[in-house]
């Protein structure tokens, strides 16, 4: 059982957008990420375009729909950001909070409203988009859209190596708790904040060389195999004609709500 | 006891939505080219090991950001990481490693935008190994790299980026208008200003452990040759 | 005593058989446990040592061991667990979990897991300094340890430049200065050559302590234990004195283990 | 032959003995290594294999048997050595590095060290794409890898899915991919539970290559080996047919190693 395995978002499936290569579906996500930031606040009908354009995606899918709305709720936190705008952006006000007195303006409802539908239109195609590609598949996607060697071969070793260390990362931590006990008398334990941040930073540390060497060993076993310092993919693959279909439709639908909601 | 997905940054990790698109395309402009650099830089110092080095320290960096020390009220604190990776590694690799690993929490594990990736790579992962790995020097070098100058160096690197990644991310968001300089600064900056201590104890701590146990990987570019594999743990 | 569902030998005899006046170091009754995934780790386990005695735990990877271990002192447990732990009296819940972990010490498997500090002096001491022990308590148990694994002087050594023998030895000691009631120990021979594997041997029939150990090597159970339970999928299949065990082919066989 | 200064037991023997007919393996000649910080790891060792022996390495850690074995396809070796290692007639140099790399395969001892690539498949992929091998005889060898250690239909599995006696065996078969002649195994049976390691052996006895293998584990020697060295503070100090060792009480005594 994989630690990281949990945090990934991958669900087995069946719909027409796990077939779909995952190139295609990142550029897709990263488009609608940046089409979405051209909607004015207020503009209730080019954000309905887009809903409907993650509706469809949502269907193609075949994603079960509370696991998506469930799993878009990951950037609500950020929204304490955006907040205090309801009260401070000037405008006519709507309502005043009790005891505070702060009044909150039809403005600042608008635009903090837009923010948030923004960010969650895009989580949420974001969301759909992984949930129906196998993590590794990502990855293999970045590497296809020709990101530099170093990091696509970084990213490959990161992310093999991201359940190892993160294991090991896991254990310090249970062995760590598993030696922090109260006193005989049940008097103060814990010692104090700073120096459980120090002895974290131990472990940091100690992670760091493990992580050092491991990579020394990994790379004389490469050696072993051959490795001469050219990081060499063997999976090349050519879009197939549903990849550019998916592709014409999505950068069509996208440049045209992009053109409504601006013109 | 299996534990929740990494708790990271929130407020470091912007969402879609938050940044106008002006913003968000300038930054990844910048980031886009600061990365072309250090990967130049980066694949000259390491030659052949450079991508299993990096990968390895990118999944030592994510793994160290998700683990956690108590501070009180259930709550917990961790790093990271941006300023300890370019005191460890140079500026170069550590925004290679950290570019790396933002972009997979961006991509696989949703912790972050898309269209935002190139602002949130250049707030956590270049501007704090910049300004970390320069307050370093500067303290190292007023100390002659004596060891508390080093600890001190640590702390005050980590202190400083933690901020820095905290004013970018604000005036970001300000500049966007998605929220009020006079609101954003001050509460990003009060809050992270306590962070940052838990990052500099923590990065300092980290490097406490490395200058006992392998004080030759400190300032040093590590020797890929045969002569790494010296030490116990080849046996 | 509870006796597991399926067991198949009688439960331990030692010597003069339990009696009312010998204490219950550890209960564990109907004991099970799922991972997120949905595989089940342990199925329905019930388990009773006693104060003294020395466990061995055995069972192909994968059989439940580590799992049934990490119960011992509350790493594993809450919401994917069904049943009670009891250790030294205590059940094992959030409200003690911070007593039964001084009463129960875990030596994990790897020593670099288990040794985090940057010198052996702070790896020992951190376990009483988090108990909020005053220095010159902490002082005398921090000797009273090294000087237990024979490491006295280490203090200021560092783990890391350790060999793997002195590392098991140091993550010993960093359990015993919490004086705990009882050792539980994951594969405490792993990786050890011989010779430093007859050392720890010689080290741990020292102690006092209830020892539980989970483990794959057949001389170490010859050798140390007096009582071994073999696991498979999640259950306790056997539960016998370990010269029975050991000496018993077709049963070894029957378990994928081997003669030693 | 050659023989080590402080041999004690008879060079090898096997049936009729070394004869001009049996085809060199191996052949190391006066090598010695220091690591940087001028520790001693190997001292004027001489050593022959022939072609299709199999061979333990025994001794204490830190003797220098993972330093040698590192040695036969130029992992280590250099400026830090003196001495010369042949293998399969070919004298390792930089100049031969690529072509020694194939001949001989090293399998480290964690495969987590080993299998460094997201997916079963593209591990066992790695030395055939490295070697320049067209995509067709690539599949090929990946599915006769697989297949020749029970692995088949694996392919797009990841490594840290699998269990470690998996995990073992495809790391046996990422090299056994590149057609090496010559097999290199570090600790092979450490970290495997009985029945794995059981699997293991027979699939080490099926392979036709010469073995070379570092290990604590008297009844892998027992079972696999026909010959065996011991090896002490970087010299070889007994190499002898394995059946002669393992029954010589006094001789593993004296070696802190344990009878099988």
């Amino acid at each position: 059982m994989s630690y990281f395995a949990l945090g990934e978002r991958y669900q087995h499936g069946q719909g027409l957008l796990y077939r779909v290569d995952p190139r295609v579906k990142i550029v897709i996500a990263v488009a609608f990420a940046f089409a979405i930031t051209v909607v004015h606040a207020g503009h209730w009908q080019a954000f309905a375009g887009f809903g409907a354009f993650v509706a469809l995606a949502v269907g193609t899918s075949r994603l079960p729909l509370w696991l998506v709305l469930r799993r878009s709720l990951i950037a609500l936190p950020f929204a304490a950001a955006a907040f205090p705008l309801i009260f401070t952006k000037p405008g006519d006000t709507i309502f005043t909070v009790p005891l505070l007195g702060w009044a909150a303006s039809h403005e600042g409802l608008v635009h903090v409203g837009s923010i948030m539908l923004k960010s969650w239109l895009a989580v949420l195609l974001a969301v759909v988009l992984t949930s129906c590609t196998r993590p590794l598949d990502l990855i293999r996607g970045l590497e296809r859209l020709r990101l530099p060697r170093v990091l696509a071969g970084t990213i490959f070793f990161m992310y093999r190596y991201l359940h190892v260390i993160g294991e090991e990362g896991h254990r310090l931590m249970r062995a760590r708790d598993a030696r922090s006990a109260s006193g005989p008398d049940g008097g103060k334990s814990g010692g104090s904040v700073l120096w459980r941040a120090r002895v974290l930073g131990s472990m940091v540390g100690s992670l760091f060389v493990r992580s050092l060497e491991r990579s020394e060993r990994i790379y004389a076993a490469m050696q072993s195999r051959g490795y001469d310092g050219t990081v060499r993919f063997s999976n090349e693959r050519r879009l197939a004609r549903r990849d550019w279909g998916v592709l014409l439709v999505a950068v069509l639908a996208l440049g045209g709500l992009i053109i409504y909601a601006r013109f | 006891m299996v534990l929740p997905m990494p708790q990271l940054p929130i407020l470091l990790h912007i969402p879609d939505g938050f940044l106008s698109t002006w913003v968000a395309t300038v930054f990844y402009l910048i980031t886009i080219a600061c990365l072309a650099v250090a990967i130049r830089k980066t694949s000259e110092s390491y030659q052949e090991s450079t991508a299993p080095l990096m990968g390895v320290l990118a999944a030592f960096i994510f793994a160290a950001q998700m683990m956690n020390f108590p501070v009180a009220g259930g709550t917990s604190g961790h790093m990271l990481g941006g300023a300890l990776a370019a005191i460890l590694v140079g500026p170069w690799a550590a925004m290679v490693i950290m570019a790396c690993v933002v972009g997979v929490q961006a991509l696989v594990f949703q912790d972050g935008g898309l269209a935002v990736l190139g602002a949130n790579i250049f707030n956590m992962g270049i501007a704090t190994a910049l300004v970390g790995f320069a307050v370093y020097k500067a303290v190292t070098g007023f100390g002659n790299g004596k060891r508390p100058f080093i600890l001190v160096g640590t702390f005050a690197a980590a202190w400083v980026s933690v901020m820095v990644a905290a004013f970018l991310t604000s005036a970001q968001l300000a500049v966007s208008g998605t929220s009020d300089w006079g609101i954003v600064l001050p509460a990003m900056l009060g809050v992270h200003a306590l962070i940052g201590i838990g990052e500099g104890v923590i990065s300092a701590g980290a490097v406490a452990f490395v200058l006992a146990t392998r004080p030759d990987l400190l300032g040093i570019t590590p020797d890929f040759g045969d002569s790494t594999l010296a030490g116990e743990h080849v046996r | 005593m509870p006796v597991s569902d399926l067991m198949t030998v009688a439960p331990p005899s030692v010597e003069e058989g339990p009696t009312p006046t010998r204490s219950c170091a550890v209960r564990v009754t109907n004991l099970s446990y799922a991972y997120p995934d949905g595989h089940v780790a342990l199925r329905d386990v019930n388990l009773t040592i006693y104060a003294g005695e020395r466990v061995a735990l055995m069972g192909p990877n994968g059989a439940g061991k580590s799992t049934l271990l990490m119960h011992l002192n509350g790493i594993f447990g809450g919401a994917r667990s069904r049943g009670t732990v009891e250790v030294a009296g205590l059940t094992v819940s959030p409200a003690t979990l911070k007593r039964v972990r001084a009463l129960v010490g875990v030596v994990f498997q790897n020593p670099d897991d288990q040794l985090f500090s940057p010198t052996v002096g702070d790896d020992i001491a951190y376990g009483p300094l988090y108990m909020g022990l005053d220095r010159q308590e902490i002082d005398r148990r921090v000797a009273q340890a090294l000087a237990a694994v024979d490491m006295a002087g280490f203090e200021e050594r560092m783990p890391h430049h350790l060999s793997i023998g002195q590392r098991k030895r140091v993550s010993l000691a960093t359990v015993l200065t919490m004086e705990p009631e009882i050792l539980v120990l994951d594969e405490p021979s792993a990786g050890l050559d011989p010779r430093a594997r007859r050392g720890l041997i010689d080290l741990l029939r020292s102690l006092p302590q209830t020892l539980v150990a989970s483990t794959h090597d057949m001389r170490l159970v010859r050798d140390l234990f007096e009582r071994a339970i073999i696991m498979q999928e999640g259950r306790i299949v056997v539960d016998a004195p370990a010269n029975e065990i050991i000496h018993d082919a077709g049963l070894l066989e029957e378990y994928g283990l081997e003669l030693p």
